[in-house]
């Protein structure tokens, strides 16, 4: 394994985990959209890596990671678009306000 | 020896079963002829008994035995049938003897009930119940009667339900007796692995026990006998209120007097002696078991003798005098004295049923019980007062009256034993008898009358009650005969041994020495004339007499040792069962909730909290991997 | 076991005929009362003429012999080609239906009591129709349980008694009627979800078979017949077992699932401690579903415990027997001390049955054909007891709206007919000869006392304490000085006499000819005993 | 670097694609006649036209399947078909699946039908065409030989869920519950990604066959992120199937959504998930780590550390949805818990090591059996559901109260569904659970078995509350009205359930008949 490898897996899997610190914890529901994106953008960084420094390097990984640039945008969207929606029915946008529905 | 009539002696429990059948089903629309058909089944069976003797007569008759499959259980095999031999045979005459004179008296004593038929149809399970008891050719069939004789005496002890002591009785006397029952249930169980084929036949059991040799064949150590005759006995104590499990008798007085008299006088009480000589072969090879007989029958003897000292209610003192007898009883079988035992179990039976039949026509005449509230009876009442008289002085041994040879035979046998202990228990009970029965006679039949109200109701009873007193009195009076010192025949034709000869006249002279000292410091104590009212005795010995009067305290005891205790038991384990058992339940279905309602704590609505649970799940499952054992590096 | 296949299913007939029943209630409407009680009591004494044609027929002669339907029900092929390469595998669950000389008397009693609680449940003042409905699907269940012979099969007829049970209880008891009706299902469910994953143990470990069809044809099988297993677990080289380890049942493995088929039909037995919601169901149950439950239902922990327990793992038994003999006594004698102290009388009887089912597994532990015949005999008779029982208790609480002890008294002057006759259940519970309760307790005794002879001893004194609770609890209602506003209580009517006399002679037919009993049994349990001597 | 040969769709190819390509131009037209359609005309149309896109779809599998069947029973070897470049499979797994899918999304439309209000679903024909992309996506997930494919599918499923919880737009609740499970689903979905990210890395391929050669020959070396990327995967898709602990968002998103869709998540997305662990557990991880232990016996440690944490899974999924549904009163939610202890109950077939001593392999059959017999039983509790909250105005069990006396009907379909699910005889939930346990017991995992079963017996409770409610409590009075779709659902899943219960035989001779785990699962093209 490269060290290049290790590098870019390490980056990712600190990009990973920031952006699932921002989900968990940030207050503006933004920001956590933002922060998914930021989780599904470190995996693509991975499959990248391994497509050019990976053991067995295979073009795969970058079809792959277009896939998902395609898909993360759409979920976006979607999410977006509910937000908005719930913007309307609540007039807030923190993520910690949204507790109608519990136990 | 012809078997005509024995061959048919299967309906003499039958008679009286059908009787009942009918009396249940028909009884409320047969109503007055309820006494009748009583009296003609008891008759029937009495008349069969008497054939049935009459081809017994030569001492040397064969058993008669015959026995159907009951019910097969793989290879054991219970049989049910009957069994004739000289003792059972003497048995049935007493059984059907009693019964049907208590039919008789009892259709006027019990004049006016409107519920006689049940009455009757019990009297009848009763006669049934106990002639198969006395037929039963094999311990578990015995056993089986003997529970159903129990359970009729409980049903006519509370015949009179609506009496809470009536309730009370009943159940005291079933359960008390049941304690007994476990016990010959245990010497049964224990009977059945140790015996050939598992046989439960009196004959078998005759084989087996017949000797130290015999029972080495069969593998029965003398230690299991010891314990099988000891169980036995038990039962027997239970039955026949040895102490200390006598306290049911005299409550059992509760029930109607013709009761007292057939059941818890003649017959039923005695079937624990029955027993005892019926299975006597087993507690022969025993002496341990020997002695515990004797050493029980002549306390209970002289226990319940002084205890009838003190008691008001006349019967009640007949009842403890009849504890005591059966004491008497006892301690004969325990000195291995069979034909004494069994010879004043007979002639018992009907003096005894004399005098309660006597007391039940006194107490149908007056309406109290209390011997200190009646007085000058005998002017009223002279058929009662005269039969009582010779069933009082047959009780209290004078001669020529039954009792004296019957209890005569025991105190001799006790002093041919050596058993000087014994002897002079048994001495001692006579006198305590002769004395308390003097005081029941003169206190109630002589002397003026203590409650004027009273005497003025008083009237003789109607014939159907004062043929029976006849009856028994002659009875009471000619039984004795059957076997004086002076004539064997009656022990071997009993128990095919040689004749003993047990003519002593030193005990004789004792013996009525006894009798007649009680009866003299009776007539001192009672006589006529004397301000009544008091009892002289507790004057006397006031301390005592309590002690007497309260029974030695032994009901209390009981009170204060089981049931009491059992009663805290019971509501401490039902505290446990609601507490700690359920409880346990109520803690376990609590966690499993408690469980579900933490899990749903975590459901706040908050979506990042439900991030953060994920997020635990998936450390958890990391450190999981890492215990299984291979871990990442 | 060789089996006799009559031409005619009579045990198909037998354990669906309530099914008709339903069927024609479904079509009448709810308001017709009358031909609704008239068709429920109709149909199961169809039921209970099948069982006695049944019992007639048995011919106790041909020693073994038994009626025998089996059909193939589900037989699913197994996907083993990943595992061992073998194809043609199957799961069978085969409708696998046998009537010994063990169950036929409880099939018997269970049609009659049913019928009887039919009979008394004229006393059902709302909801007849549904009523009916489920008083005869649960006579499906009941009878299915005693006759299925598949170990699936019985366990989805032992499962389904929950759930009729479960409305009979929850719609028409007492006040507290839901939450009995949820401690029944979910102490009864517990129960018999342990013994399902016992039979899984069982089924997957010794459950296979190697049958060759008329075409000569080799399948291999794995089913829950009883049979088999009893065959597989046997043989015990085990793996006989065509050289495949994952059929051999270990002894740790035996002793686990003996241990489970324990708890799972002490449940229902029900076995100290697990007995607390039965108490509830007694207390808060209408009297003719606890005639049911106390009569048939709690048999049927008993039934299986001997059927499949001791059948299917007589050394672990036999291992067992003295815990077995002391949860005996403690069942009989805790059953006893705690009947004595109660004040409401359907708990004294409640009690009463733990303590009689304690007799049961004396019979069990004895390991003998004496106890295990004290075993099903004390099974009939505390079935027809407390059927009679309660169906008294319901006539009293019916008449006087009350059953504790200490509001009545007396009875027997107003109500004699009911007072004699609970005086002679009693009796009967109490052991008196005669009556049916008494063989059942000396058989049971015996037995164990060949085995245990200490544990029979100290069992004895349960019958002390029977005599004391049992006449503390009757003599307490009938005997005594009767309370004023009682004095105008009217006798049973006859569609109550009639049930009760039935069940009344029951008891005292078994109590004189305990062969009508022990004879079918005999060939029922030779061949368990014949188990025993054996494996020594 | 290789270059990627792309392998061009054949025509006869086609054809074994037609279900998904109906439901792909069915989609494409709706929308357009949804756009252009008048407004005049009410969208309930566009429902009956999804209903008869799904059913044509489902004649398509059916007709398929019937083909392959007739094969099987001949003896021919019924192999996989592989399109696009081994990314698409077409065996009998995904087909059997499919049916499912398909049969619980056409409940779903049945359901639907005419039970909301104009004002409470303003765009009625979206929703009725948007879940003709999301059985798509379920379709995929269960066809997919490739991980690019995989994911697609699984996000199309997951994308259009998230619009469709959220589609009663002015309702707090359902955009509440839609933005929940936008924002969790998609970090679950980056945490899939992420494990399939190293699954890429490891081999350098995203063919799952490609993957689990490679894997299968680099053992050793790749032994640490094996594990890291089951990981990560078993927690995206433990998230999507809601297993505890994963399992928290699926309260609050079923009570959001409208309740078709409640149902449609409970079923066909929880369903196609499952497929996906299924595919994944043994394309991939199936026995990996093979060594031999002391004994000589061969082991395979890695296959069996998965399948150990999946029953943990499973395990805790019982436990947690039973303890939770406890005290629940909302039925949604209470089907929700329910959801995820069936989910468990699903899990155990999966990871059962089915390479240890076993001679019940048959966990496929009894996976979809038990799915076949959940979806019928909770589509059908859904379909009461709607019934009844319609009447009473709310959905809170004691909504139920009573319902006996107003719907005898209504109720004993009830009942029948609420034994099924509490796996009482003779219903499909019985021998659902039988044959599990069966397998559980044959592969000697017994403590999962006696887990199943206590978590069975604790959820008589409130299943029989069910039946505590509709036969011993009263509630409002007056007749029910059932709408006609919604009759016909309840109907046919009573019939189902009972018969599966009655027949299972037929079901899974049928089931073995067809599908075989080396045929479907591992073989390339016959």
């Amino acid at each position: 394994m490269s060290t290049m490898l290790a590098s870019f897996l390490t980056l990712a899997a600190i990009l990973f985990c920031i952006g699932l610190y921002g989900v968990l914890t940030k207050r503006s529901a933004v920001i956590v959209l933002l922060s998914i994106e930021l989780m599904l953008n470190a995996v693509n960084l991975n499959l990248v890596a391994f497509s050019k420094y990976g053991v067995v390097p295979s073009l795969k990984g970058q079809v792959f990671s277009l896939f998902n640039i395609a898909i993360a945008a759409a979920e976006a969207a979607v999410g977006v678009a509910i937000l908005i929606a719930l913007y309307r029915n609540r007039g807030t946008a923190n993520v910690d306000e949204y507790d109608d529905l519990r136990r | 020896m012809e078997t005509v009539f024995s061959q048919y002696a299967w309906a003499i429990p039958t008679i009286p079963l059908l009787a009942f059948l009918v009396l249940t089903a028909l009884g409320r629309q047969i109503k007055g002829a309820a006494s009748l058909l009583g009296l003609l089944s008891s008759l029937a069976a009495l008349v069969l008994s008497v054939l049935v003797l009459t081809e017994r007569w030569s001492p040397d008759a064969e058993v008669y035995s015959h026995s159907i499959d009951w019910v097969n259980l793989g290879e054991v095999t219970l049989r049910v049938g009957y069994e004739l031999t000289n003792l059972n045979v003497l048995m049935l005459i007493v059984v059907t003897i009693v019964s049907t004179l208590v039919n008789l008296y009892a259709k006027g004593y019990m004049e006016g009930d409107d519920r006689q038929h049940v009455f009757f149809a019990y009297i009848a399970l009763f006669t049934s119940s106990m002639l198969g008891l006395v037929v039963s050719p094999n311990l578990l069939q015995l056993y089986m009667f003997w529970e159903l004789v129990g359970a009729c005496s409980f049903l006519l002890i509370g015949f009179w339900y609506d009496r809470p002591a009536a309730r009370a009785a009943a159940k005291k006397a079933f359960i008390v007796t049941r304690i007994g029952d476990v016990g010959l249930l245990i010497a049964i169980l224990l009977l059945f692995w140790q015996m050939p084929d598992h046989s439960l036949d009196f004959s078998v059991i005759q084989t087996v026990f017949q000797s130290g040799d015999s029972l080495a064949q069969h593998g029965i150590t003398a230690g299991i006998a010891t314990w099988i005759a000891s169980l036995i006995f038990i039962g027997a104590m239970g039955k026949s209120g040895q102490f200390p499990l006598h306290t049911w008798l005299p409550d059992a007085m509760e029930g109607p007097t013709p009761i007292s008299a057939l059941i818890h006088a003649a017959t039923m009480v005695a079937a624990g002696v029955y027993l005892v000589a019926r299975t006597f072969s087993i507690f022969h090879v025993s002496p341990t078991a020997m002695a515990i007989v004797a050493g029980i029958g002549g306390f209970t003897a002289i226990f319940a003798a002084t205890i009838g000292l003190a008691q008001r209610d006349i019967k009640r003192i007949l009842a403890y005098s009849t504890v005591s007898q059966l004491g008497y009883m006892m301690m004969a079988l325990g000195l291995g004295a069979v034909t004494a035992g069994v010879f004043h179990l007979f002639t018992h039976a009907f003096f005894k049923a004399l005098l309660f039949l006597g007391a039940g026509s006194v107490i149908h005449a007056v309406h109290t019980q209390d011997i200190f509230q009646m007085g000058g009876l005998g002017r009223k009442m002279k058929v009662t007062t005269w039969t009582f008289a010779i069933g009082a002085m047959a009780l209290s041994g004078i001669p020529p009256f039954s009792g004296f040879w019957s209890k005569d035979a025991i105190l001799a046998a006790a002093w041919e034993q050596d058993h000087k202990l014994l002897f002079v228990i048994g001495v001692l009970a006579a006198f305590f008898t002769a004395f308390y029965m003097a005081r029941l006679f003169f206190v109630a039949f002589t002397g003026k009358p203590a409650d004027d109200q009273i005497y003025q109701q008083a009237h003789e009873s109607p014939s159907s009650m004062t043929i029976p007193l006849v009856v028994l009195a002659v009875l009471a009076l000619i039984a004795g005969f059957v076997y004086t010192p002076f004539n064997g025949q009656f022990g071997i034709w009993l128990t095919g041994e040689p004749a003993e000869d047990h003519a002593n006249v030193l005990v004789m002279i004792i013996s009525v020495a006894a009798g007649v000292c009680g009866v003299l410091l009776g007539y001192v104590l009672y006589r006529p004339g004397q301000s009544q009212r008091v009892d002289k005795l507790e004057q006397a010995a006031a301390p005592l007499f309590r002690v007497l009067e309260r029974k030695y305290y032994i009901d209390e005891l009981y009170n204060w040792l089981i049931v009491r205790p059992l009663r805290v038991i019971g509501k401490g384990l039902d505290i446990i069962d609601r507490y700690v058992v359920d409880g346990l339940v109520r803690f376990i279905s609590a966690f499993v909730d408690g469980w579900g309602r933490t899990s749903t704590r975590v459901q706040n609505g908050q979506l990042q909290t439900y991030g953060i649970v994920s997020l635990f799940g998936f450390v958890a499952l990391v450190l999981l991997m890492l215990a299984l054992g291979r871990g990442f590096w | 076991m060789v089996g006799q296949i009559s031409s005619i299913p009579w045990l198909s007939l037998l354990t669906f005929s309530p099914l008709l029943g339903v069927l024609i209630l479904l079509l009448i409407p709810k308001e017709r009362v009358f031909a609704i009680r008239t068709i429920g009591i109709v149909t199961t004494f169809i039921s209970l003429i099948i069982a006695v044609v049944i019992y007639a027929g048995y011919d106790a002669s041909k020693q073994g012999n038994t009626l025998l339907e089996k059909f193939d029900w589900i037989s699913i092929p197994l996907n083993l080609d990943v595992a061992k390469g073998i194809q043609s595998w199957t799961l069978d669950i085969p409708y696998h239906l046998a009537l010994d000389g063990l169950s036929l008397p409880l099939v018997v009693m269970t049609t009659i009591v049913a019928a009887m609680s039919a009979l008394a449940s004229v006393s059902i003042r709302k909801r007849q129709k549904t009523y009916f409905i489920l008083l005869l699907l649960l006579e499906v269940g009941m009878l299915g349980v005693f006759m299925a012979r598949d170990l699936f099969l019985f366990f989805a007829f032992f499962e389904w008694t929950l759930v009729p049970t479960f409305f009979l209880i929850g719609i028409w008891g007492l006040a507290n009627r839901e939450r009995a009706a949820n401690h029944f299902l979910l102490y009864n469910g517990l129960g018999s979800a342990l013994m399902f994953v016992a039979f899984a143990i069982l089924v997957a470990t010794a459950g296979f078979d190697q049958i060759t069809d008329t075409s000569g044809a080799v399948k291999f099988v794995y089913s829950g017949d009883l049979y088999t297993i009893v065959n597989h677990l046997q043989s015990s080289g085990a793996a006989a077992n065509l050289g495949h380890s994952p059929f051999f049942l270990s002894e740790g493995w035996r002793m686990g699932t003996f241990v489970l088929l324990l708890i799972a039909f002490g449940i229902k037995l029900p076995l100290f401690p697990f007995h607390t919601w039965m108490l509830k169901v007694h207390a808060e149950a209408p009297t003719p579903v606890v005639m049911l439950h106390s009569g048939v239902l709690l048999k049927m922990g008993a039934y299986g415990l001997i059927q499949f327990g001791m059948v299917l793992l007589p050394q672990q038994l036999a291992d067992w027997a003295t815990v077995l003999a002391v949860l005996g006594i403690i069942n009989i004698l805790y059953g006893a001390i705690l009947a004595f102290v109660q004040t409401e009388f359907r708990l004294v009887l409640a009690y009463s049955s733990i303590s009689h089912m304690g007799f049961v597994l004396f019979g069990i532990a004895a390991m003998n054909e004496i106890g295990l015949q004290g075993a099903v005999m004390q099974m009939v008779s505390h079935g027809f007891i407390s059927a009679l029982f309660f169906l008294l208790v319901g006539s009293l609480s019916e008449r006087t709206g009350t059953t504790r002890l200490d509001e009545l008294g007396g009875l027997a002057k107003r109500i004699p007919f009911i007072s004699a006759l609970l005086l002679i259940a009693g009796l009967a519970s109490l052991g008196l000869p005669g009556l049916s309760g008494f063989p059942a307790e000396l058989f049971s005794l015996l037995g164990l006392y060949g085995n245990l002879p200490w544990a029979a001893t100290i069992g004895a004194f349960g019958v002390i304490l029977s005599a004391v609770y049992v006449l503390r609890g009757v003599l307490a209602i009938t005997f005594g000085p009767i309370a004023a506003h009682h004095q105008q209580l009217k006798d049973a009517r006859l569609v109550e006499a009639v049930p009760a006399i039935v069940l009344t002679a029951c008891i005292v037919l078994i109590g004189l000819f305990p062969s009508l009993v022990t004879a079918p049994v005999e060939y029922g349990v030779s061949h368990i005993i014949d188990m025993f001597k054996v494996g020594g | 670097m290789d270059t990627i040969t792309v392998q061009p769709l054949q025509w006869s190819e086609l054809s074994a694609l037609a279900p998904e390509l109906t439901l792909v131009i069915a989609a494409v037209l709706i929308s357009l006649i949804d756009l252009l359609l008048p407004k005049r005309i009410h969208r309930e149309w566009i429902g009956i036209l999804s209903l008869a896109s799904v059913l044509f779809s489902l004649y398509f599998v059916v007709s398929t399947l019937a083909d392959r069947y007739t094969q099987a029973v001949g003896g021919e070897a019924v192999g996989a078909l592989q399109l696009l470049n081994q990314s698409y499979r077409v065996d009998d797994f995904a087909l059997l699946l499919k049916v499912l899918f398909l049969v619980g999304t056409a409940f779903v439309i049945l359901i639907s039908m005419g039970s909301m209000k104009d004002d409470e679903l303003p765009h009625r024909g979206e929703y009725y065409y948007l879940l003709l992309p999301a059985a798509l996506g379920g379709m995929m997930m269960a066809s997919s030989g490739d991980l690019i494919t995989l994911y697609v599918g699984l996000e199309l499923l997951s994308i259009t869920s998230y619009i469709l919880v959220g589609m009663k737009k002015n309702d707090r609740r359902s955009t509440e519950g839609a933005f929940k499970y936008a924002v969790l689903g998609s970090v679950a979905s980056a945490f899939i990604l992420y494990g399939m990210s190293f699954l890429y890395g490891m081999s350098g391929s995203t063919n799952l066959i490609d993957i689990a050669q490679s894997l299968t020959t680099h053992v050793a070396a790749f032994q640490p992120l094996i594990y890291v990327s089951f990981l990560l995967l078993i927690v995206g898709l433990g998230f999507k199937i809601a297993a505890a602990p994963f399992h928290a968002w699926s309260p609050d998103v079923y009570q959001g959504a409208p309740t078709p869709i409640t149902a449609f998540l409970a079923v066909v997305a929880k369903g196609a998930s499952l497929a996906v662990v299924f595919r994944i557990i043994f394309n991939v991880f199936f026995g990996l780590g093979a060594e031999s232990d002391t004994e000589g016996q061969r082991v395979f440690s890695i296959y069996n550390d998965v399948t150990i944490m999946l029953l943990a899974i499973a395990a805790l999924s019982m436990v947690v949805g039973t303890t939770m549904a406890l005290r629940q009163k909302n039925v949604k939610r209470l089907l929700a818990l329910s959801g995820i202890a069936n989910a468990g109950y699903l899990l155990v077939p999966i990871g059962l090591n089915i390479l240890g001593n076993t001679i019940n392999a048959s966990v496929f059959n009894a996976f979809w059996y038990y799915l076949a017999a959940y979806l019928f039983t909770t589509i059908g509790a859904f379909a009461v559901l709607m019934v009844v909250s319609r009447v009473v105005g709310h959905e809170e069990l004691k909504g139920f109260a009573g319902l006996y006396h107003r719907s005898p009907w209504l109720a004993v379909a009830m009942t029948v569904f609420v034994l099924s699910l509490a796996g009482i005889p003779i219903t499909a939930g019985f021998f659902g659970k039988l044959y599990i346990i069966v397998g559980a017991v044959a592969a000697h995992s017994i403590w999962i078995a006696i887990v199943m079963m206590l978590t069975s017996v604790i959820s008589f409770y409130f299943y029989f509350g069910f039946i505590r409610q509709m036969y011993m409590r009263h509630g409002q009075e007056g007749k029910i009205t059932v709408l006609a779709p919604q009759g016909s659902v309840i109907a046919i899943c009573v019939l189902f359930v009972l018969g599966f219960g009655l027949f299972p035989n037929e079901v899974m001779g049928w089931l073995n008949t067809l599908f075989s785990i080396p045929g479907d699962l591992f073989t390339l093209t016959p």
